[in-house]
């Protein structure tokens, strides 16, 4: 199945403004950014501390719906989905 | 009018626009990119998501402050010093329900949605910290 | 600009002229008239010393909020149901000091500045009460 | 000696505009809009109360200068003074 990755801002410019990769079913939120930032150490390590959890400040959606980064371990993507990624919001 | 664009505002438009019967007090925030020795300013939205934050705000806010119309207009792109940023215009019967919606407006923004602004310096390139909370 | 006049504001023009350097907020407070079941409104002002007034409130909201800019036009005579009684536009570096020194400079008018209004219905007229502080 | 005394909003309606009017030496601000309201029922009904107080509702002015109602008696005007007077404030 296949999902889109959005990353934004500070992550964009690390990373790539959009990822469409292919998923296994079962794939966690976690294990697909961590996976697609494989071959990025500088993406991965903004996004993940050396314990390969989020950091602190990283702020994750799916599908336009806020996921705890706690929570995104246990949270498996579907087919189709938009999973994005960035820093603290600065508008205004 | 709620959108997130390129284009700059025209305010006085928005301004008579919000001329609703009833309205007493029209209060226009406008936030400018300011000259914190930056050569230009540069954001990026999320914007379908932000469009639709944006929407939720002004609603929760017309809901909780009886406001009578909002408009928000934030830009995105590159933008100079003193160029517009937002505009948030609403209109209300009374002057105490404009500058709260308004301030309840501009928080929620600044809180919730997925907009980022990078300055553009001569010595570097900075991202704004954002002030968000991260549950 | 601080101004008791007849005629009427350019909101655009003063929100162009606000945008000192330094400045990332502006703020526009437009009280209109109100559509009460009114035909028209009718300002009346002790002219000189409503502007000394004016000068004053301006100052000390610039002093205690740390204003960039601050524009005053009250209107007076006679004026239609949407027409601009009151605009305050003011500047400063952060959203916080153009929240608070609009409302203090709103609040001041109110209870200090002599100006008052009539409204005219085909009912008859009525002077609006005043809200100042009769010590 | 010589003094102008104006009336605003409601007090206009009743008075005038302006009246300019002679006074003698030690005349105080109360005794001033005393006089001048002589012959004019509603206008000193509005300012006055039966004891002959000014109304709670009264503002003065001597020269811009705000005169508390209580110490108009007491105070007293001199020539070319402007005294203004006026029902509470409702601009904005």
């Amino acid at each position: 199945m296949s999902v889109r990755i959005r990353f934004f801002a500070r992550f964009r410019e690390l990373a790539d403004p959009e990822i469409v990769t292919e998923v296994r079913e079962g794939t966690s939120i976690t294990a697909l950014i961590y996976a697609v930032t494989e071959n990025n150490q500088a993406a991965r390590d903004a996004i993940f501390d050396q314990e390969g959890g989020f950091r602190r400040y990283v702020i994750l959606m799916q599908n336009g719906a806020r996921i705890e980064t706690t929570r995104a371990g246990e949270t498996m993507v579907a087919d189709g989905d938009e999973i994005a990624i960035f820093p603290p919001v600065a508008g205004g | 009018m709620i959108s997130i664009q390129r284009e700059d505002v025209d305010i006085s438009r928005l301004v008579q626009e919000a001329k609703h019967p009833g309205a007493g007090a029209i209060l226009v925030f406008d936030g400018i990119v300011r000259n914190d020795d930056i050569t230009e300013m540069e954001l990026e939205a999320y914007e379908g998501v932000a469009l639709r934050e944006l929407e939720h705000i002004a609603m929760e806010a017309s809901a909780q402050h009886g406001l009578l119309s909002v408009d928000i207009v934030h830009r995105i792109g590159r933008l100079r010093v003193g160029e517009n940023i937002l505009v948030i215009v609403v209109s209300a019967a009374h002057r105490k329900e404009a500058y709260d919606g308004s301030r309840f407006i501009l928080e929620a923004i600044k809180e919730k949605v997925p907009i980022w602004k990078k300055e553009l310096r001569t010595g570097g390139d900075r991202w704004v910290a954002g002030e968000s909370k991260n549950h």
